[in-house]
């Protein structure tokens, strides 16, 4: 006996009928939500009786230089499954995401270590601080543009599957 | 005394220097009287930003970080990451190098423990004694990690692919003579404190977290645990190999800091059941199969999770077909559990607070990373 | 050099003179209280003394005497406090010239 | 009475008892001056040992430090910061002039008035006072636990907080 | 009575008081009356007190409580410094001495210094009315008993004085918290002590050590409740564990010491073994019958049999500290209120009634014994009425978790199984 992990597929037919127009796209990782729908959408995941995703396992941000993302791993610890979900951010400048604290008390500190690193703001936060830095730390230290190192070279590889146009890194001039 | 007589309500810093906060934890506590009107923690003292630096590190290179985010149960974070990383290549254990995750895992979980309720019984008062007789056989356990690894804190001896060295000879009869001795000790620690008048007094009733709180604030482990709901990744999800073993799930009635204890108590019994099932049918052959130094996973993404001693210790990594992750994500246990400190400690008296945050047994290596 | 009654007796008297000073002039209540503690003390050092030193034949009486006073003083002590108490948590103050609500 | 030892011990009670009993008065702050008045308290106890009442100065000790004074420091920490200071109200000229004049008229009582003193220790002990306050003061021995039981009762009636407490308040 | 110390010789050594007599006597031929009497009061003190007991009983305190309290927790102990570590006091005293003694910038100058002061005076004074032998008492006066409660009422003052000074938020809570424990611990103190006094009928402590050799019997075997009481009340006072809230560690770090350092810490650390050893003595004068031993006090010297009987009360103190978790202070307030209390009340009450059979019928001393037996009845019979009252029962929820083999969601209590405690 394992942990049943519900494919995107099965997890899009799903929720399309529990949330009418709450998918934007699916793909073969996971299945991404609209953020204008994502608490409505997850209330009802954890809500309705045959999916019963009441624990929010994991929830993380990762960086893919044009837009971020962020992951949901929710499970039902009565049926032993377990899906992932997730939500695209385009707006680099001003990342907005509704907060599911509302749906899930246990998003609090992750959504608050999302905010520290990644500058994403999730709205109707409690209290939305920056919790391993402090307040004040200038930018967002996770992001992949947050640091250039000697000599051109950037954290993480230059290329990536999936990204076409990627920003110029900025070039790092010795004195 | 505040029930008849308003005090000034005043600020307290509990931490970061402080006996009992285990490490450079601080929560600023408002006091009213000897009761605590509001709880706010405050964190990041020790924050190293591994997650960052493994984005520029080999895969194999960062091994060593996960030793140094829950110090006290490296072998446990060193097999969870590469759960994930084998998840992400598709590469399979044999069965050697499976078995020998186990037993490792399952004595650093004895030792961890060992730490977690001594320093408990030492929140409540009882001065010393317990967290020096618990940490007696901690050390035994350490000592077979140096046989082992070399080390005794951050061991590094999981590889991706296996582990990184063959046990030494004597390795098994080491084990066997130290099993009985730990039984020993659990037995004392149930007489002598689980079963303790004033621990009683102190312990329960006290911190109590309902089933739905627990569930709905993420919490895992032994938190999750003892308020009574059945919820073990080794059985619900079994990796390495845990569903060849014969073990229970520890479930408490309440849901206070006496049950957590009881449940690592009990924790403690059955992962003494794992390691003997374990050295009884350790099979043979080659303890790792050979992985290229750097190693490049092709893209994708995976999540990999292990129960550590602590809860579910999750590693989720992002690959761009590259030689680093692009993205290295730990899913902390000790930060999430924390998540009911608020809700754990208000309204309770200053005693009760660090009762509390005793039994949520926390490593601030891996609140911080 | 020989103690007499008046070596006690004028200890007692300036005891006492300071008891009644404090507690006519502090303006915290509890300070007065602490005057008229002093004074009480005053008065137990003279009956002492008198029992000690007086021909009376039931000198023990200055002994019962003294032991009455302490006991109706630990019954002042935490009756007084306790108004204190009560009158901080109503008022907002214990000074005796900003409580001026019997005051014409 | 007479002998070099006694005759030290009172002078130095006199001036710790007179200085603390002046320091209570001339301290600023509210705890200063509870630790003098512990000091003076102590002063009185060691006056009853040198007359020879060795259980009223042991009662005294208990009593005035053990619960007294230990009631008053707890009243003062339970109210807050800004009432600890211990100044005089504009009473206190008036008030100097009546303790130096009713002193001096004391003193002058004191001195001119012919006492029937007797040098004689009279043999008092804590058994003579027992049998006295269960013999002759059974009556007033009586009361006075009745007296501290109304205390008791009174002083936890008073600080009861009551749940009309707040109209009254507001009225 | 004491006619078996009939040799007067000044090396008779089962009486240290001949000792001092021909000390006395030869001063007496040098030096006036008057003078002889304060000179000898100073010498005695200082030789015995300052040179002989506090050292001797600080060594056992330090050196003796560290060793025991290392074997029981499973490590060695001081054993670097000297042979077997015999000289790690003398070590911690020069360090002590070495350090600076910090006082913050906005602590209250003048009483943080004088706190341990007034801290170390009630500690050598204590000693003064406790008997080491027939003649070796310094001050026997008629009210022994309550001089002891009188002084050992004193050092909350100096704890309190040093938990406000140091305007530190933990030293403030400790010194709330001792204030409180002492209020609510004195009370039972004085009530079962009284019992002991009205059963003897004598507050002298050299009286009670001859009324329990007279009888002879252990006043612990007459009076349980009184010595629970006392055991009790006196740790509480005493700040040992389980009842050492006020310097409760892992709570609030050191309670009223937080801001000491250097030698004012060394003073408050060293005066509480002698507090300790105070109320260890005590214990052993009232209820363990003091130098005497059964007649054996003719052949070994009594105050060897009493400094044994101290250190092995000190003995028990030393392993409850190295044993229990310590109570939260609601639980000692109300353990102090509605258990000590009341079994002290009904203990005086049913002592008073014995003592008026007693004497009334003129009935022979063996009557104790009798006394005895109903007192351990009665206080049997107390504890479990008391906790049918309170309805307190730890084990009614079990002790080790359940166990269940297959994952899932919340598992609900199952009743039958143990419901909720209390």
């Amino acid at each position: 006996m394992s942990t049943r992990w519900w494919s995107s597929t099965e997890f899009a037919e799903f929720l399309s009928k529990l949330v009418p127009d709450s998918i934007s796209r699916v793909e073969e990782n996971a299945c991404y939500l609209v953020p204008e729908k994502l608490v409505e959408a997850m209330m009802a995941l954890r809500d309705d009786a045959d999916s019963n995703f009441v624990h929010l396992t994991n929830l993380c941000a990762a960086d893919y230089w044009d837009k971020f993302e962020v992951i949901y791993h929710i499970q039902s610890l009565e049926k032993n499954c377990i899906a992932s979900v997730k939500v695209e951010v385009l707006d680099r400048e001003n990342p907005v995401l509704p907060s599911v604290t509302s749906v899930w008390h246990g998003a609090w500190l992750q959504e608050c270590e999302a905010y520290d690193l990644y500058g994403i703001r999730f709205e109707n936060h409690p209290n939305l601080t920056r919790i391993l830095l402090w307040e004040g730390y200038p930018g967002w230290p996770l992001r992949k543009d947050f640091l250039t190192m000697p000599g051109g070279l950037q954290p993480g590889l230059n290329e990536f599957a999936g990204t076409a146009a990627k920003p110029e890194p900025p070039v790092h001039t010795v004195e | 005394m505040s029930e008849i007589v308003k005090t000034e309500p005043f600020v307290m810093n509990i931490g970061p220097q402080h006996p009992s906060t285990h490490g450079v934890f601080r929560v600023k506590v408002t006091v009213d009287g000897e009761q605590i009107t509001d709880a706010e923690m405050v964190i990041g003292y020790l924050h190293r930003s591994m997650e960052k630096l493994a984005e520029e590190r080999t895969y194999t290179q960062n091994i060593p970080f996960t030793d140094r985010t829950d110090y006290l149960s490296s072998m446990s974070n060193n097999l969870g990451y590469c759960l994930a990383v084998e998840k992400l290549g598709g590469l399979s254990v044999p069965a050697r190098g499976q078995a020998i995750r186990v037993i490792m895992a399952e004595l650093q979980r004895l030792a961890s423990h060992c730490m977690g309720a001594g320093a408990f019984a030492n929140d409540t008062g009882a001065w010393q004694t317990p967290v020096m007789w618990f940490n007696r056989e901690r050390e035994r356990i350490l000592d077979i990690f140096e046989m082992t690894s070399g080390a005794r804190l951050t061991c590094n001896y999981m590889r991706i692919g296996g582990v990184a060295f063959e046990l030494r000879s004597g390795f098994e009869e080491a084990v066997r003579n130290l099993l009985p001795r730990l039984q020993q000790t659990i037995a004392d620690g149930q007489e002598l404190l689980a079963e303790n008048e004033i621990f009683i007094a102190r312990a329960r009733d006290v911190a109590v977290v309902s089933p739905e709180t627990a569930i709905g604030a993420s919490l895992t482990g032994p938190m999750l645990r003892g308020s009574g709901v059945a919820w073990d990744i080794r059985k619900a999800d079994p990796y390495s190999g845990y569903e060849k073993y014969d073990f229970q799930i520890p479930i408490g009635y309440k849901g206070d800091a006496y049950d957590r204890f009881t449940v690592r108590l009990e924790e403690m019994r059955q992962s003494i059941k794992i390691v003997e099932q374990a050295l009884d049918d350790l099979p043979g052959g080659p303890h790792s199969t050979e992985v290229p130094l750097a190693f490049r996973p092709p893209a994708g993404e995976a999540y990999a999770r292990i129960e550590s001693p602590r809860g579910e210790l999750g590693y989720y990594l992002i690959s761009d077909g590259g030689p680093s992750p692009f993205r290295f994500h730990i899913r902390p246990p000790s930060l999430i559990n924390l998540s009911v400190l608020k809700e754990m400690t208000v309204g309770a008296s200053v005693a009760d607070a660090i009762i509390a945050l005793g039994s949520v047994d926390i490593v601030v290596g891996e609140i911080d990373r | 050099m020989t103690l007499t009654l008046e070596h006690f007796l004028t200890v007692s008297i300036l005891l006492f003179a300071m008891g009644l000073v404090i507690a006519l002039s502090k303006r915290n209540s509890i300070g007065i209280l602490m005057g008229v503690e002093l004074m009480l003390n005053a008065v137990n050092l003279v009956l002492i003394t008198f029992a000690r030193f007086g021909e009376s034949t039931m000198s023990i009486t200055g002994h019962a005497f003294v032991a009455f006073i302490i006991t109706v003083a630990a019954a002042e002590a935490a009756v007084a406090l306790a108004l204190v108490i009560s009158v901080y948590r109503t008022r907002g103050t214990i000074e005796v010239d900003r409580l001026k609500l019997l005051r014409f | 009475m007479s002998g070099f030892g006694i005759t030290v011990a009172f002078w130095i009670l006199a001036a710790l008892t007179l200085a603390s009993a002046g320091g209570v008065m001339a301290s600023r702050n509210l705890i200063h001056a509870v630790l003098f008045l512990i000091v003076a308290f102590l002063g009185v106890s060691g006056f009853f040992i040198l007359l020879s009442a060795d259980f009223l100065a042991m009662a005294q000790i208990i009593i005035y430090v053990g619960a007294i004074s230990v009631l008053i420091l707890f009243a003062i920490v339970l109210t807050p910061r800004a009432e600890r200071d211990n100044s005089e109200t504009s009473m206190v000229l008036p008030a100097l002039l009546l303790g130096t004049t009713l002193a001096a008229v004391l003193l002058f009582v004191l001195y001119d008035a012919n006492w029937n003193v007797t040098n004689v220790e009279p043999g008092l002990s804590a058994e003579v006072l027992g049998s006295a306050l269960l013999s002759v003061w059974v009556l007033p021995f009586e009361l006075a636990s009745v007296l501290l039981t109304a205390a008791l009762v009174g002083a936890l009636m008073i600080v009861r907080r009551q749940e009309d407490e707040e109209g009254d308040s507001a009225s | 009575m004491l006619s078996f110390l009939a040799t007067d010789h000044w090396y008779d050594l089962r009486d240290l008081a001949n000792l001092y007599r021909v000390v006395l006597e030869g001063l007496d031929h040098i030096f006036p009356t008057g003078l002889v009497y304060v000179l000898t009061a100073l010498l005695g003190f200082i030789a015995f007190f300052v040179v002989f007991v506090l050292p001797s009983q600080l060594y056992v305190g330090v050196y003796g409580e560290r060793r025991l309290i290392g074997r029981m927790q499973a490590r060695q102990g001081p054993n670097r410094v000297g042979p077997l570590g015999l000289l790690q006091p003398v070590a911690d005293a020069i360090k002590l001495l070495q350090k600076e003694a910090l006082t913050p910038r906005s602590a209250d100058r003048l009483i943080m210094w004088a706190a341990p002061v007034l801290f170390v005076a009630p500690a050598i004074l204590i000693f003064a009315v406790i008997p080491f032998g027939p003649r070796m008492v310094f001050a026997d006066i008629p009210v022994s008993l309550m001089y002891f409660l009188a002084i050992s009422s004193l050092p909350v003052i100096a704890s309190f004085m040093a938990g406000w000074s140091s305007n530190n938020k933990y030293s403030l809570f400790g010194a709330m918290r001792i204030v409180a424990m002492s209020i609510s611990y004195e009370i039972p103190l004085v009530l079962g002590l009284l019992a002991v006094s009205v059963l003897s009928g004598t507050m002298s402590l050299q009286g009670m050590v001859y009324w329990q050799q007279d009888i002879p019997t252990w006043m612990i075997l007459i009076q349980p409740i009184a010595f629970a009481v006392y055991f009790i009340g006196v740790s509480a006072e005493l700040n040992r564990t389980p009842t050492d809230i006020a310097e409760a560690e892992s709570e609030i770090v050191a309670g009223y010491l937080t801001e000491y350092s250097g030698m004012r810490w060394g003073l408050f650390y060293g005066m509480d073994i002698a507090y300790a050893l105070g109320a260890s003595a005590f214990a052993a004068t009232i209820f363990f019958g003091g130098w005497s031993l059964f007649g054996l006090e003719q052949w070994v010297p009594p105050w060897l049999i009493f400094i044994l009987k101290t250190y092995l009360f000190y003995f028990v103190f030393i392993w409850t500290r190295g044993t229990l978790p310590r109570l939260r202070i609601d639980q000692l307030m109300s353990f102090a209120w509605k258990f000590l209390l009341p079994i002290a009340l009904i203990n005086l009450l049913v002592v008073a009634v014995e003592r008026l059979i007693w004497t009334s019928n003129d009935l022979p001393d063996a009557i104790v014994w009798a006394f005895g037996a109903v007192n351990i009845v009665l206080m049997v019979g107390i504890v479990f009425i008391w906790a049918k009252v309170f309805k307190y029962d730890p084990k009614k929820r079990p002790t080790k978790p359940r166990l269940v083999n297959e994952p899932g969601g919340y598992r609900p209590v199952d009743l039958e199984q143990g419901g909720p405690s209390l």
